[in-house]
């Protein structure tokens, strides 16, 4: 059971690090971005190749697929600066397909649809599953509280009054002397890296990686996740992404109360105790459970 | 324009005054022609280059951030603040919070000014539609910039406030700043404005001190009426 | 190159089918400014009603898409009253992020009702004609000449019918709508129908080539809001180019690459577009 | 030790694999119900924890996990897609759980792990080679395979192409991507070869749509298809003129044993999916290897799911048969085949059995 | 009186009061001018009786008919018009559609719309534009133009003037009259507080949601004190 727990709240752990990623992107600068599954991947990609067909260190994989991630973010908001709102959308949507089929279809670069397995994770092997887990689990909290502390900075700096200034009127911005080509490409490649990193630990947790991991709805659940914890609160964020997990999880315990039904109703039943659960939160708090607001000034200190 | 004046620009509605406005902030591409300010070429610039070279402007129809207070409107208009940068936002907190105290000074003193200290707080677009108006001008009087255009900027406020800000453009004059300044107030206009320039569909019809103009019949029959 | 004329009709082909639900789709969000991704799920049930209908009841084509069309737009309503109603005042982006919600919640519920397994309808399949060369099914011939009905009805109604303009005005600026007397919860509503309806009855459509299963409608979400996109967002005939684009784009791809990589042509292509209009081809002007 | 045995299922019921998920579940439980009732195994009864793998490997691993930690199970059964099975598969070895999965992909069997992973699929090379020269056996002379990216889809491609060439064969061949509401064009373009016998390589849904587009567009040639995919389902939904003289090939279910007939049995239809067969075999072998090993550990089904399915011990094609006469020595004999391993737990000594489809309904046609 | 709003409370959201006890009446064919700084609270008292205000209390009736705790849609049906001070066409739609959409109630809308194109000759120019691509001052008159597509009993006009050129905004200011002369009720809320004293029969000063003083326009617009804190002279 513990180590279930652990394992859970490692999985919760990544599902934080995409919501604060998304946070940063869309969140904090209103681009709506639907290929986080594809940046996820770039990351865990990046990460897994760089251990296992270059034998290189765990922590320099992450490093490549950081800087991997934020590299690929910030030419494609690079090359969509002038969409706005669902236009962006679709355009990563199919960004991330696109990352999907390259990654199922080359096999020379990517071994296709076999996945890679083996990806080393930091002491698996000499370690218990069980400590292997605490140790995972711990590591991702520590980079979690990083990019917490991180981008909750940027948010109650002047860089983050000016992407929300961005989000929520582009044009007024720009007469307002904000260089809002520089800033969107900025946000878009901070919120990528959080991602990629997002994939690297999910790479070295789970050692292995496969094209099917990188669906969308991945993408759906951590969205439900942010709006549920509160777009544009960086606390948010990572609650609503507790939350997601809780739910996803929490519904296996549900489902098997109820009995007679087939296996497909049993699993139906539990997405629907997902899916409704979720508007049920958003209709109980519809800003979110931690709303957003602004930082508070430094006048009232 | 001269540097040191306050032109005014009037003329009927859809006369083209707010295009103007647009083709010079950058918000719309000129399509030929062009534009020189401060010596330099702005014609196909940018809006954010545009106003970083120092030539602001507001908007008639007033645009607030939803989810930005007024006081963080008008900081946000401040200039020189090493915090809009991503690097120092991380590394360097205590640099940008300095500016970000003197900034503060300077917005509460604009703010009241504009008779906008209770709201600071507000939500940019939860304020009537005068407040609106007097934070747009709010926004241009934060930044240090060289040029302000104006888009109606008293319409819909309060008289006797309007007479305070047209004091307060004058002041800012004198401190070397030019203003263009879109106005159906005649008294403002009169009060504040040489030269000014009479815009009809889209041309420039006649340009004069504000006596010259409004003694102008074309002026009287297509702008004034019996008004004048 | 003889190949192009076959490939620019199956574009037509698979575009046509496209175009049924990308309208509904487009439709909702000129009226309710939000993009309502349930469409998925409601695509699937209104297959599974024209299924009932058709296998369970016997009827013929042309009722069972009736079916299709009432309890899509029936359930569509129902569940928007719930689900999403309560949530456009927060914002588009609230109210679509509760359509993905409440589609996982719908899709299971076939899925509860249904089963996983695959459906067909009963209904006669013919080889195709040959017509100089290019084949064309008789099937999607029909799917074409109805969505090309169907477009055009939708698009007169909203153009030039009072309640067509009175959504649009909805749409535009819900207060004051309301202080001229328009009900915008009702016009919303009927909005809600009638597009619902559209993606069910699209989503048969879509059925009657392949199988269905709960998943039908999920599998086409992301052409739909392509060619909705593409076509620029809101507009009906948009809508339908959008999907023609969508279609045959991914068709023409063959030319280029494996068509293991046919979506990914499709989004190059999307991306080209939106490139050179931001808003889409028949989009609002950006400023 | 007391209190219930456990075992996991982790099936897909919902995403693409939902079609045959279910009743690979419902398989498992018919067997241990049968077994309980019988009085279960180390005088404890047995208890099923099911999982659902969402068809997504991320899902599938925090339901594995959740299997083994919180449920207890000492064996995980019925995975399918190949990337799942790969996902899970290190969490089983390392907590020591038993793995059989139905996932064909020739890389599976060579994961290090220590015997903790069986599979009653036969491996993709395996059935390729046999399909392939069944269809030069009936005279092909230009061969295709059309079918989605899929781990054994290049693999696939390679062999017959080796095949083709050894019997002065042509071969043409296309990755489709799967989803698509229509594979026009693709029929368009594998049928410019001019095959006369083409290979599906997808799953039900999309070879539904595939072979409807492929009698529209005319094609007579022949055609043949897994049995997964060219299942029940898509017989039932596709008119039995499309359907006419097709093809299908599976690892020989011994179709006439009482373990398949127990199958039908259990889930009440008369023609068992090739998934669901494996998955009754899974739970067979686990109980067994259990019951033989004296022990309810995955280390144990481990260790003794080969003596009990390999040898020269009496024949039994149920776990409540094998259970009565484990003492004696038995070699359990399932409904998807002989169920015997090799070493790196592949199933070996496959029998195929090729169907012909017709009027909608498959029926025995040659066995290798 | 015909008009009557008594001890009106009300804000945006229940913590918030705005409005803090307004009385404000009006005859049948009065025309009532509500000064007052930026903020006092003018508009928001318009959205009061419209009904778009979210928290109200008091009481606000017309004819005798209370008008508080009803939809701004049914207030509309009885015959209350308003042009408010923001949002007040409908950006996307012609022009032509907007007056139709303004006469959504109307009973000979086909003809109204004729008529708005005789009195507002830039309105017809531009019918088949979308507001929109109005100028400020265009969009202004077409609101005016969408309010007037009924007949109603009571209209409601937020800065009808502002950023209308002197000479339009002389000719709103005899539309209004006109308007006024059929039997209706006008409360007209302006900054441009000279006009509006002089043209109307009675007045209302607010500050901060309470009334401040009222009296004939005439009067308060001679009042030095009046003039030097809200006339700007
Ligand atoms: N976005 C647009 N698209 C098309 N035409 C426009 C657009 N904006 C303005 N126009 C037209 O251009 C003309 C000039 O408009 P502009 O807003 O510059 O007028 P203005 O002089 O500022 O008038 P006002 O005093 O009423 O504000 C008007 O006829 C208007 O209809
Ligand atoms: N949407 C809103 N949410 C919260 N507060 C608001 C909102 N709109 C206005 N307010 C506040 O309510 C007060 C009264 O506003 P109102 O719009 O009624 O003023 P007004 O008298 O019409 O002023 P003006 O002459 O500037 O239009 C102001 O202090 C304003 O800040
Ligand atoms: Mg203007
Ligand atoms: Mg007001």
């Amino acid at each position: 059971m513990l180590s279930y727990l652990l394992a859970t709240l490692t999985f919760a752990g990544v599902y934080a690090l995409l919501a604060l990623g998304l946070n940063v992107i869309w969140g904090m600068a209103g681009m709506i971005n639907l290929g986080l599954a594809g940046f996820f991947a770039l990351g865990a990609y990046a990460s897994a190749l760089a251990t296992v067909a270059l034998g290189l260190p765990i922590i320099v994989g992450i490093v490549i697929a950081i800087a991997f991630a934020a590299a690929a973010g910030a030419l494609l908001s690079r090359l969509t600066l002038n969409l706005r709102g669902d236009y962006l959308a679709i355009v990563t949507l199919g960004f991330s397909e696109v990352i999907r089929l390259i990654a199922a279809n080359e096999i020379w670069l990517t071994n296709g649809s076999d996945g890679i397995p083996g990806i080393p994770g930091p002491l698996r092997g000499t370690l218990t599953p069980l400590e292997f887990n605490a140790l995972s689990c711990a590591l991702l909290f520590a980079a979690v509280g990083l990019a917490w502390w991180m981008t909750e900075r940027l948010r109650r700096a002047p860089f983050g009054r000016a992407l929300r200034a961005i989000r929520d009127d582009e044009t007024a911005a720009a007469v307002a002397g904000k260089p809002v080509r520089r800033y969107k490409v900025q946000a878009f490649a901070i919120g990528a890296g959080l991602l990629g990193l997002a994939g690297a630990a999910y790479a070295h947790f789970t050692s292995y990686v496969a094209p099917d991991i990188f669906r969308p709805l991945l993408t759906i659940y951590i969205f439900l996740a942010l709006t549920a914890g509160g777009t544009g609160n960086t606390s948010g964020a990572v609650i609503g992404a507790f939350f997601v997990i809780l739910i996803l999880e929490g519904s296996r315990f549900i489902e098997p109360l109820f009995h007679g039904l087939s296996g497909a109703q049993g699993a139906a039943l539990r997405e629907i105790i997902i899916g409704s659960s979720l508007i049920l939160i958003m209709r109980i708090r519809p800003q979110g459970l931690l709303a957003e607001r602004p930082p508070k000034s430094l006048r009232t200190q | 324009m001269q540097a040191g004046t306050i032109t005014g620009l009037i003329g009927p509605n859809g006369a083209g005054k707010t295009t103007v406005f647009n083709c010079l902030s950058g918000v719309i591409p000129a399509e030929a022609g062009q534009i020189t300010f401060d010596g330099t070429q702005i014609t196909t610039w940018r809006p954010e280059q545009i106003s970083q070279r120092g030539l602001v402007r507001t908007f008639q129809i007033a645009r607030g951030f939803p989810r930005l207070t007024v006081l963080e409107t008008l900081l946000l208009h401040g200039e020189a603040q090493p915090g809009e940068d991503v690097v120092a936002a991380l590394f360097s907190p205590g640099r940008w919070r300095k500016r970000e105290a003197e900034l503060i000074t300077r917005a509460e003193e604009v703010a009241a000014q504009l008779n906008l200290t209770h709201v600071l707080d507000n939500m940019s677009s939860d304020l009537s539609g005068g407040q609106k108006k007097l934070l747009e001008i709010g926004r241009a009087l934060m930044g240090r910039p060289k040029l302000i255009l104006l888009d109606e900027p008293v319409a819909g406020v309060n008289p006797t406030l309007s007479g305070e800000i047209a004091e307060r453009i004058a002041a800012l004059r004198e401190t070397g700043l030019t203003f263009l300044v879109v106005e159906h107030d005649m008294e403002i206009v009169a009060r504040l404005c040489d030269p000014v320039i009479v815009m009809a569909a889209g041309a420039k019809l006649t340009e004069g001190s504000f006596e010259e103009v409004v003694s102008d019949p074309r002026v009287q029959d297509a702008y004034l009426g019996q008004r004048a | 190159m003889d190949l192009i004329p076959q490939l620019l009709v199956n574009g037509i082909i698979s575009g046509a089918l496209l175009a049924i639900p990308a309208i509904g789709f487009t439709a909702i969000f000129a009226v309710l400014r939000f993009p309502n991704f349930s469409v998925a799920s409601l695509a699937t049930i209104g297959a599974f009603a024209g299924y009932a209908a058709n296998v369970g009841l016997g009827l013929p084509a042309v009722p069972a898409l009736v079916a299709a069309f009432m309890v899509a737009g029936l359930v569509g309503l129902a569940s928007d009253e719930i689900a999403l109603r309560p949530l456009r005042p927060y914002g588009a982006l609230t109210a679509a992020i509760a359509s993905i919600a409440l589609t996982i919640v719908l899709e299971n519920m076939v899925r509860f009702g249904f089963g996983n397994d695959l459906r067909g309808y009963d209904l006669p399949l013919v080889r195709d004609w040959r017509i100089m060369g290019v084949r064309v099914g008789p099937q999607q011939v029909q799917n074409l000449a109805l969505a090309l009905v169907i477009m055009a009805g939708v698009f007169a109604a909203l153009k030039f019918s009072r309640i067509g303009k009175a959504m649009r005005a909805v749409a535009d600026n819900p207060t004051l709508a309301e202080l001229k007397g328009i009900d915008p919860v009702r016009v919303g509503r009927l909005t809600v129908f009638v597009a619902m309806g559209l993606v069910g009855a699209g989503g048969m459509l879509l059925g009657l080539g392949t199988s269905i299963d709960p998943l039908t409608g999920f599998r086409f979400i992301l052409p739909i809001f392509a060619a909705a996109v593409v076509g620029g967002l809101g507009s009906i005939p948009g809508a339908a180019l959008g999907a023609m684009v969508v279609g045959i784009g991914e068709e023409l791809s063959l030319l280029v690459l494996s068509p293991a990589y046919k979506s990914a042509v499709g989004f190059i292509a999307i991306v080209l577009v939106l490139a050179f209009r931001p808003r889409g081809l028949l989009g609002e002007r950006a400023y | 030790q007391s209190g219930a045995i456990k075992i996991g299922t982790l099936t897909p019921l919902t995403g693409v694999g939902g079609t045959y998920g279910p009743s690979m579940r419902d398989a498992i439980l018919g067997v241990v119900a049968q077994v309980n009732e019988a009085g279960g195994i180390l005088g404890r009864q047995i208890e099923v924890a099911s999982e659902d793998t969402q068809t997504s490997p991320e899902a599938a691993v925090r339901a594995a996990r959740k299997l083994i930690d919180v449920d207890g199970v000492s064996a995980i059964l019925g995975t399918w897609a190949s990337s799942i099975t790969t996902a899970v598969a290190p969490l089983a070895w390392e907590s020591k759980t038993m793995l059989m999965c139905v996932s064909g992909a020739d890389s599976i069997t060579k994961l290090p792990h220590q015997g903790f992973i069986c599979r009653t699929q036969p491996n993709s090379i395996l059935q390729i080679q046999v399909a392939g020269d069944f269809m030069v056996a009936e005279g092909a002379t230009q061969m295709a395979w059309i079918g989605p990216q899929t781990p054994f889809a290049a693999s696939s491609i390679d062999i017959l192409e080796q095949i083709a060439a050894a019997n002065g064969a042509g071969m043409e061949s296309l990755i489709y991507e799967a989803d698509k509401s229509t594979y026009r064009s693709e029929v368009d373009q594998i049928l410019r070869g001019k095959p006369d016998f083409i290979m599906l390589g997808g799953y039900a849904a999309d070879s539904t749509v595939l072979l409807r587009d492929i009698w529209q567009a005319g094609y007579e040639g022949k055609i043949i298809g897994p049995a997964y995919a060219v299942n029940a389902g898509l017989l039932d939904t596709l008119p039995s003129a499309v359907t006419e003289g097709i093809y299908t090939w599976e690892g020989a279910p011994a179709v006439n044993s009482a373990a398949y007939a127990n199958v039908k049995a259990i889930l009440g239809v008369d023609e068992v999916d090739p998934y669901s067969a494996q998955t009754y075999d899974h739970a067979s072998l686990t109980i067994l290897a259990m019951a033989a090993g004296g022990d309810s550990s995955g280390d144990t089904v481990r260790q003794n799911v080969r003596s009990i399915s390999q040898g020269d011990g009496q024949i039994v094609e149920s776990a409540v048969d094998g259970l009565a006469a484990l003492a004696g020595g038995i070699n359990y004999s399932g409904a998807s085949g002989p169920c015997d391993f090799n070493e790196i737990g592949d199933i070996t000594g496959t029998q195929f059995v090729f169907k012909t489809i017709s009027g909608g309904k498959p029926s025995e046609y040659k066995r290798v | 009186m015909m008009f009557q709003a008594t001890d009106v409370v009300g804000g945006y959201s229940a913590a918030d009061e705005i409005l803090k006890g307004l009385t404000i009446t009006a005859d049948a064919g009065e025309i009532v001018a509500i000064v007052g700084p930026n903020g006092a609270g003018k508009s928001t008292f318009l959205k009061a009786v419209t009904g778009v205000l979210p928290e109200l209390k008091g009481h606000i009736e017309l004819y005798g008919t209370k008008l508080n705790g009803r939809r701004p849609r049914q207030i509309a049906q009885m015959g209350v018009a308003y042009v408010p001070q923001e949002n007040n066409v409908f950006a996307t739609m012609t022009v032509r559609e907007n007056l139709e959409m303004g006469g959504y109630i109307a009973s000979d809308p086909a003809q109204r719309i004729s008529e708005m194109f005789e009195r507002f000759p830039i309105l017809a120019e531009k019918r088949g534009d979308a507001a929109r691509t109005l100028s400020g001052g265009q969009r202004q008159i077409l609101a005016m133009a969408i309010a007037m597509m009924v007949s109603p009993r009571l209209l409601l006009l937020d800065e009808p003037s502002a950023g209308l050129s002197p000479i339009a905004a002389t000719q709103l200011f005899e539309t209004i009259r006109e308007i006024a002369a059929q039997q209706v009720s006008v409360l007209l809320v302006e900054q441009n507080a000279m006009d509006a004293l002089n043209m109307c029969d009675r007045a209302y000063i607010l500050t901060a949601g309470q009334n401040h003083v009222t009296g004939s326009g005439a009067h308060l617009a001679a009042d030095p004190d009046i003039r030097r804190t809200f006339l700007g002279g």
